[in-house]
């Protein structure tokens, strides 16, 4: 990747026109990344092999525990996890097509913030306590639009009437504290599209918020979206949020895939028994009151020593012989659909209820 | 682009600040660097002081800082010349009488505002000094003049003091008994004259800057800086002003930190450095500096308390400890202190006697050291006592360095030859002052300072009546003595008087003379005539010059711009020459 | 903000009156005589004495003639400068100690700023291990080391140079100042830089640094934008104590250097039990840490929005 | 796809669940254990662990076993450097009368007139010389009223530079000096010059002298290096003197015992002290702290008043008002001045502490389980404040030493002869120049003491600080 092409990629304006220049690429695609940490006595292999792609337009939305690696995988392709202790073992992250791997901080400082943007998870420690909001957001525009700071602050004005905050003059020069949850985050999102960029990575944007403000938000971020075409990754682990704003949804554990396809695929066929265990956990309008959640036994495995079969096994209900020996590949299930089950294998004679199976059926076990 | 070209701009803009912050930086560092110890073309000395003076007011200063500015900036009606000898300083001539004395004043002798001194200045600061509102510390030091004590005590009123301006240049003063040693008086600071007018019109702030006083002496203040500097110039209405060579003495300095006196000194900022110790002396030798000893007039002395309560009361416990204590190994040992000598008696060796000094024609007896005598003494006392063991003894001193040294070095002597426990009790000096004035000790270093030069000014602190005898020590024969001393115009008589009561400290063990304080100082040899003394206010320039450049003996080469007498500078210390034309007691009369 | 500013200050008062009455106490619990002299004096001389420094009167009364005297914003006349006025002493030599602790500060709070956020960025490396070697050195050493070190090097100095580039000792220009402010203020310098070193960390690793980052922003521009001012904050919260620390710390360096400063005249009226002296001086002190205190706080106020904006509403 | 055509039916079957229990991962361990193993961890912490404990056995254990002499004045060796062993001539110092010119002589002297160009001649030693005394003699000159003997460490290189002024005879007749002021074993130059009544002097002779070691019998005697039948048969025959292993100070007493003793004044005042009135601060903020209300309100404000004493200047005031007796060592009314002045700051952290902790829900939910207050504070309290405690008293003892060394560096602390780090560093400053050694062994036991609470402090709020945890 050379400079030449980063600054045609630039010179177009808005995602959607640069969607028309080269249809069919996609936003961001990553394969096979790999990312370690450096610990005492070690590594921790956070990231195993991880490949995911986004149209424009479109949400991927990446659901987990907390620490299966989902933020990881994001950061890390825009540098934004400190190396050493991170590394980058292998694999690739094309943004518009652009390899990021590998990319010095000042060539990487030209991309974040401009052809990506981010959206934290608690935005009251997510943005500079000492400095006003406004400046915040104008900072981003001074620096990749070459802006004097009166017209930054006046097009951070705009983002903030944009974002639906009341009273935006006023709020620019007010300080994170004086921000509600929400508020914060709407003007979070504000700075993050200051520069349209044709991602936008929205890490657990509505965790820290209370339901109603959470739905303002997602809304907030759907209409943008509609507008401007970027793509969204929506990192979280509430599998309500993903089903309401994905297109595509990715379920991480341990640090791997372990299912991927539509929201409809997942939610209506999900083909991975943690997948299952996620959806009985989450609680849902639909259900009656009396039932009760269940929540997954056991915890994750220590990615220190990641075990040698399913990193799953050991919490699974349905597991196997095999599933302790062997880590599965990601098997397709469907069309764009696929999932890491021994489960999916044609030989796994195991039907498992409410589990989507469509090789495995048929083939009753003992 | 623009950015970046703006961002190169700033930073060069920067550059340009801070390069001139740095040019700032280097004209005023460099503005700091000051003038040198001497410069002979202004005839300037430069030179540090230990302490900022706490007070300058003449009638009730007391301390040795104040005295050594005073000695520079007034006058008396005597003065010491460079020999130590008395001469004319306001007075041109004198009698002195067995009732009193006349002084003729000179004509000539002014205030540095131009107007002259009179015999009516000499008597509203005498009076003033008696008064007891002023309480002047040394309101004593009159006592010799008609009715001085009685109107210290309030009991008379200050007019009616012995002294009387027969005109505006004749002072008349009466004696309440003969007074050998009065002329010497004369040149001591609480009887040097104030300007009434003056005095009153700056009320309590009298001396309190350098613009609240007049002056009557070779120099005057210029310029005070409370705990910073001092500045003394040339006073031109100074009578005797073509012999004063100096222009200007410089004290830009004032800690108590030798080490700092020291590295002054070495960094050429001061032309002299006083108190060096054992310590500092090596590098001092090592970098070929000038060092010049002389005896700065105190003696130091262990004293007991004679009160009834107390153990040191046993004139056997006393004898035992005097029996032990090595004065040799004190100072030549522990304090290692150059200039310093081991004493045996409380009379110092520079003080006079009969024709040559006195310690020479009266040689104290040295005490033997006998540690199995010493036991001896100590049996009977305790036996004296009732007691098996001597209850601990506690050891007074103050935290000077030479306190401390002297008390450490005791305590571990006597408890290793005589089995005695000795309690150091050390304290800060005012509490050590208030703890020797209400008696509550056994055994405290002591030090003494003449205020006069006369070998009663040490030989009456054991009489009775003194205030200052703080172990209350009481001997009729003693009292005897001293009152003989007093009142004699024979000097016979009176240096006998003074070997018996040096006799009778020994044989009682009254104190154990520890040594005569000896001050070694380095100097610039460029810089002549300094005088160094006990009496008179210490170090004193009056008559000290600056050779252009040092001369290869510059000990003897004599400067012809100063009326020097080479003499003095012998060393150690001018006060070791014996004064063949001062003979106490006699009455003498002559020019200057 | 005013109301803050008024209820502070009114704490001030009492605080400031409590000092006064715990110097007084205790001065009258010191034993020893403030009159004593090398010579005895006369009984009647005493009297004289103690009447001119009020001693005669019972404590209480002394202690209310204190009080009063005090509310009139006059310490007496001084016990062993005896013609000078305690409000003179503390007018001519508190400005020397202020002058000298306030570079003294100014170094202690650059290098500690400056140190601390070097080590922090370069962590774990070798700038970081030296200078961090350095401080544990500066920490561990007593002052009056670096006092005399401090004097010496200069000498050396000069020395070497064959001219005088810095005075040795003395006041009255910047040279004099430059190398005891900086013994002065080395402690602080250290323990500023230990602080600033952890804030810095901390903030490095603050979400909102991450934000920075992934908008773009350069290093440069998020070490300075972002990190340090909030790594400050911590920084400002402890000189209040550090001016107490450096204005009444200064004896040493004032002893060494011979600089006329307060606290070398407040070692010697202790020494020489000058009453007058020792009250007003401590007195003085205590008011002046209780103001800077404030004053501090004040300034936190304008560093940390959170606190101004926090108390301009309320 | 390989594997999975390996893969037989068996592969498939059920996993057997007691093959999958729950895995501890990490052993638990309680909140101190979990500390303690993080401070091992850290190597820092660990070696300034060794080093107080090397520095509490070196003062409070040493002399158990190896009997120290802090006091005995070492005359013959004062202000020496670290050195392993000497040998030292015995002598016996009989006082010297001296050289005279006879009277005779001495009239035609006298007579004579005195010419300063005459140099002094025939100044030699007499005997050998030693560090006990050395003897001189000269001719005399014609016309001199007494002679000035000087002492030089290097050559005179003219009349003002002839070192240090020893003293002037006393009479004309003295031709003779003996010089016993603090000598060492090297080299001096001494020169003598005559003076005349005028105060003219003359020209200068110079003499080596290099004195031999030694030491008076009476001196060797008490310091037991011979014994009491032995005092004629030792006279002229070399002993060894003791060994002073970091030299000696001012009095000639053994550094290192100086230094060990001097250490259990200051470690007990550096310890003892924060420990004191980190006691006080606990029970008082404590007890603020969870009275809380108006008394708390009351009892904050008068630590507030306390906080606002300037420190340093009450710890002089306190110390001079509370004074020493006589062979009292000082130790004590430094002890109450720190505490007096040092427990607020405790106190505040404490109750800080508390109010935080009561606050929280694992407190909360112990009240609702009917826990009583003994109970709550035991349990849930103490623990929690102790660690937050232990970092701040191991910050306090390095201030609490340098508080120490500072006032006895103004003269204001322990009193001699009490040793004590802080005051031989006072003493040793006045010598920094010619005997380096004196400041530099107190000063560095001084620094590696807060070196090590310092680091060992940081160890400690590392270890026990939860937000580190994982």
């Amino acid at each position: 990747m050379n400079e030449e092409q980063g600054e045609t990629m630039t010179a177009a304006n808005t995602p959607r026109e640069r969607a028309q220049l080269e249809p069919g690429l996609p936003a961001l695609e990553v394969n096979n990344l790999q990312v370690e940490f450096a610990a005492q006595g070690g590594r921790v292999q956070a990231v195993r092999g991880v490949s995911l792609s986004v149209q424009s337009g479109e949400t991927l939305g990446i659901v987990g525990e907390s620490g299966c690696g989902k933020s990881v995988t994001m950061m890390s392709m825009l540098g934004l996890i400190p190396m050493p202790p991170g590394r980058i073992v292998g694999g690739s992250a094309k943004l518009n097509g652009r390899e990021l791997l590998g990319l010095s901080v000042a060539q990487l400082n030209k991309i974040r913030g401009v052809d990506i943007g981010m959206v934290f998870q608690d935005p009251m420690s997510a943005l500079n306590p000492t400095m006003r909001i406004g400046e915040q957001i104008a900072e981003t525009l001074m620096i990749h639009r070459g802006m004097s700071q009166r017209e930054a602050l006046q097009r951070a004005v705009a983002l903030l009437d944009r974002t639906k905050i009341p009273e935006a003059r006023q709020r620019a020069r007010q300080y994170p504290f004086e921000f509600s949850g929400g508020m914060l985050q709407r003007a979070m999102i504000a700075m993050s599209l200051a520069c349209s960029p044709s991602v936008l990575v929205a890490d657990e944007p509505t965790t820290a918020l209370d339901v109603t403000i959470q739905n303002q938000v997602l809304e907030l971020m759907r209409e943008i979206q509609r507008e401007e075409g970027m793509a969204i990754v929506l990192i979280t682990h509430d599998l309500g949020v993903v089903a309401r704003m994905a297109d595509q949804v990715a379920v991480m554990y341990a640090g791997q895939i372990v299912e991927r396809g539509t929201v409809e695929d997942i939610f209506y066929r999900s083909a991975h028994p943690y997948t299952l265990g996620l959806k009985a956990a989450m609680p849902d309008a639909h259900v009656h009151v009396n039932e009760k959640l269940t929540a997954i036994p056991g915890s994750p495995p220590d990615l220190f020593a990641p075990p040698e079969g399913c990193g799953y096994c050991s919490r699974c209900d349905y597991a196997m012989q095999v599933c302790d020996k062997h880590l599965p590949d990601l098997m397709a299930v469907s069309r764009g659909h696929v999932s890491r089950c021994w489960l999916q294998h044609p030989e796994a004679g195991v039907e498992v209820e409410g589990l989507y199976q469509p090789a495995a059926k048929g083939s009753p076990s003992c | 682009m623009t950015r970046a070209a703006s961002h190169r701009q700033r930073s060069g803009r920067n550059r340009g600040q801070w390069s001139l912050l740095l040019c700032l930086l280097i004209t005023v560092v460099s503005a700091a660097v000051q003038a040198t110890d001497l410069d002979y073309q202004s005839r300037t000395v430069t030179v540090a002081m230990s302490q900022e003076p706490p007070d300058m007011n003449a009638i009730t200063s007391t301390d040795a800082v104040s005295g050594m500015l005073l000695g520079h900036v007034m006058e008396g009606l005597l003065r010491y010349d460079p020999n130590g000898d008395l001469v004319g300083g306001v007075a041109q001539r004198w009698q002195l009488r067995d009732d009193g004395a006349t002084f003729w004043l000179r004509p000539d002798a002014k205030w540095s505002d131009g107007s002259p001194v009179t015999a009516q200045d000499f008597v509203f600061s005498w009076q003033q000094a008696v008064t007891p509102a002023v309480a002047s510390e040394y309101a004593s030091i009159l006592f010799p003049v008609q009715n001085a004590q009685a109107i210290n005590d309030g009991q008379m009123a200050p007019s009616t003091l012995g002294v009387r301006a027969l005109d505006d240049h004749t002072l008349e003063v009466s004696l309440h008994q003969p007074c050998p040693y009065f002329l010497g008086l004369t040149a001591f600071r609480t009887l040097f004259p104030v300007k009434e007018s003056f005095y009153r019109s700056r009320g309590s702030r009298y001396a309190a800057e350098a613009r609240d006083m007049l002056y009557n002496g070779p120099f005057a203040l210029t310029r005070w800086v409370h705990g910073a500097s001092v500045r003394m110039e040339k006073n031109p209405h100074y009578w005797g002003r073509e012999h004063v060579w100096l222009n200007r003495i410089d004290v830009p300095y004032i800690t108590e930190d030798p080490n700092a006196h020291m590295n002054l000194y070495r960094d050429h900022k001061i032309a002299m450095a006083s108190s060096l110790n054992s310590e500092s002396l090596e590098g001092a030798l090592r970098e070929r500096m000038q060092i010049k000893s002389y005896l700065d007039g105190a003696i130091f002395y262990i004293e007991f308390n004679h009160r009834d309560a107390r153990v040191t009361r046993n004139r056997n416990l006393r004898k035992a400890i005097q029996q032990v204590f090595n004065t040799d190994d004190l100072v030549y040992k522990v304090m290692g202190s150059p200039g310093s000598f081991p004493t045996y008696t409380l009379f110092p060796r520079w003080l006079k006697g009969k024709q040559d000094f006195f310690v020479r024609e009266y040689p104290a007896q040295k005490p033997e050291l006998n540690v199995t005598k010493a036991r001896a003494y100590l049996d009977k006392a305790k036996q004296e006592l009732g007691v098996a063991k001597i209850p601990p003894i506690s050891l007074l001193a103050d935290d000077s360095p030479g306190g401390q040294k002297t008390a450490e070095y005791l305590q571990t002597l006597l408890g290793q030859s005589l089995g005695l426990e000795i309690r150091v009790d050390m304290q800060i000096f005012k509490q050590r002052l208030a703890k020797t004035g209400s008696g509550d000790f056994d055994m405290v270093v002591s030090g003494w300072g003449p205020d006069y030069e006369d070998l009663l000014t040490y030989g009456d602190l054991f009489a009775s009546h003194n205030l200052n005898n703080r172990g209350r020590y009481r001997n009729e024969r003693y009292d005897h003595w001293v009152a003989v001393a007093q009142s004699s115009l024979d000097v016979a008589e009176r240096m006998h008087a003074f070997d018996q009561m040096q006799k009778i400290l020994f044989a009682d063990a009254v104190i154990v003379p520890l040594y005569e304080r000896g001050n070694v100082y380095v100097q610039n040899p460029r810089l002549q005539g300094v005088l160094r003394r006990a009496l008179g206010g210490d170090p004193n320039f009056n008559y000290a010059s600056i050779q252009p450049e040092v001369s290869v003996n510059a000990e003897t080469s004599v400067n012809p711009e100063s009326r020097l007498n080479p003499k003095t500078r012998i060393a150690p210390g001018s006060g070791l020459t014996p004064n063949a034309h001062r003979g106490a007691g006699v009455i003498l009369e002559k020019e200057p | 903000m005013t109301q803050f500013i008024f209820k502070r200050l009114l704490s001030g008062v009492i605080t400031i009156w409590f000092i006064a009455t715990a110097t007084f106490v205790a001065m009258h619990a010191v034993p020893g005589d403030p009159l004593a002299n090398d010579k005895a004096v006369a009984p009647e001389i005493r009297r004289n004495l103690e009447a001119r420094y009020g001693l005669d009167k019972p404590v209480l009364q002394q202690y209310g003639i204190f009080l009063s005297n005090m509310l009139h914003g006059d310490f007496g006349i001084s016990f062993t400068q005896k013609n000078r006025h305690v409000n003179d002493i503390i007018r001519e030599h508190f400005p020397v100690s202020a002058v000298l602790g306030v570079l003294a500060l100014i170094i202690a709070t650059v290098g500690g700023v400056v140190w601390g956020a070097l080590t922090a960025v370069y962590r774990d490396r070798w700038p970081d291990s030296v200078i961090m070697f350095l401080v544990v050195i500066a920490v561990s050493v007593p002052s009056f080391v670096f006092a005399m070190l401090g004097q010496l090097g200069i000498l050396a100095m000069n020395e070497w140079l064959g001219f005088s580039l810095l005075p040795v000792a003395g006041w009255g220009s910047f040279g004099h100042m430059l190398v005891p402010a900086l013994v002065l203020g080395l402690g602080t310098m250290a323990y500023l830089t230990r602080l600033m070193r952890s804030s810095m960390l901390e903030v490095t690793s603050a979400d909102y640094i991450r934000t920075a980052r992934a908008k773009g922003v350069s290093p440069l521009r998020i070490f300075f934008k972002h990190q340090l001012r909030n790594a400050i904050l911590p920084v400002v919260t402890v000189l209040g104590p550090s001016i107490a620390a450096i204005t009444t710390g200064g004896f040493v360096v004032e002893l060494v250097f011979a600089i006329p400063g307060l606290g070398r005249f407040f070692v010697q009226a202790v020494q020489q039990l000058d009453y007058t002296v020792i009250m007003g001086t401590t007195v003085f002190y205590g008011a002046f840490l209780v103001f800077m205190v404030l004053l501090v706080d004040i300034l936190y106020g304008f560093i940390d929005p959170r606190i101004r904006v926090g108390q301009v509403r309320g | 796809m390989t594997l999975t055509q390996t893969l037989t039916a068996d592969d498939f079957a059920p996993l057997a669940k007691a093959q999958h229990p729950d895995q501890i991962v990490r052993p638990s361990l309680s909140y101190w254990q979990d500390a303690w193993r993080r401070l091992q961890r850290n190597r820092r912490a660990m070696w300034s662990l060794y080093l107080i404990a090397a520095l509490l056995l070196f003062s409070y254990v040493l002399p158990f076993v190896v009997p120290f002499d802090a006091v005995g004045q070492d005359l013959t060796q004062i202000s020496q450097a670290p050195s392993l062993e000497k040998k030292s001539l015995v002598v016996d110092t009989q006082p010297w009368p001296g050289q005279q010119v006879r009277p005779a002589e001495l009239a035609r002297l006298q007579s004579a007139p005195f010419d300063p160009a005459t140099r002094v001649t025939g100044l030699t030693l007499v005997g050998e010389a030693n560090t006990e005394s050395v003897r001189l003699a000269w001719q005399p000159v014609a016309g001199a009223k007494a002679y000035q003997v000087y002492r030089h460490l290097l050559v005179p290189s003219g009349a003002t530079d002839l070192g240090l002024p020893l003293g002037q005879t006393e009479q004309p007749e003295q031709v003779s000096y003996e010089d016993r002021l603090k000598l060492q074993n090297m080299p001096y130059y001494y020169s003598v010059r005559a003076v005349a009544d005028t105060g003219e002097v003359s020209d200068y002779a110079t003499v080596k002298a290099t004195p031999r070691l030694a030491i008076s019998v009476r001196a060797a005697l008490s310091r037991g290096l011979i014994t009491a039948d032995q005092t004629d048969s030792m006279i002229g025959r070399e002993v060894e003197l003791q060994r002073h292993l970091m030299g000696t100070d001012y009095l000639g007493r053994d550094l290192l015992a100086r230094l060990v003793y001097g250490g259990q004044t200051s470690l007990f005042i550096g310890i003892v002290a924060p420990l004191l009135f980190v006691a006080m601060g606990i029970v008082y903020g404590g007890l603020s702290g969870y009275l809380g209300g108006r008394t708390d309100e009351v009892m904050m404000r008068f630590a507030d008043f306390v906080i606002a004493l300037p420190f340093l200047l009450f710890m002089i005031l306190f110390r001079v008002a509370m004074g020493i007796g006589p062979g009292e060592s000082g130790v004590t009314p430094m002890l109450i001045a720190m505490v007096l002045l040092g427990w607020p700051t405790a106190a505040k952290l404490v109750r800080g502490q508390v109010l935080q902790l009561r606050e929280q829900p694992f407190v909360e939910a112990a009240q609702l389980m009917g826990a009583n207050s003994r109970y709550l504070i035991l349990r849930h309290m103490l623990p929690n404040v102790m660690g937050v405690v232990l970092v701040s008293l191991t910050f306090s003892i390095p201030s609490a030493i340098f508080t120490e060394a500072f006032l006895s560096f103004i003269g204001m602390g322990v009193a001699p002869p009490t040793p004590s780090w802080g005051a031989m560093c006072n003493d040793g400053v006045k010598s920094f120049m010619s005997h380096p050694h004196e400041l530099l062994f107190p000063a560095l036991f001084i620094s590696l003491t807060v070196l090590a609470f310092n680091l060992l402090g940081d160890g400690l709020r590392d270890a026990l600080d939860a937000k580190m945890k994982g």
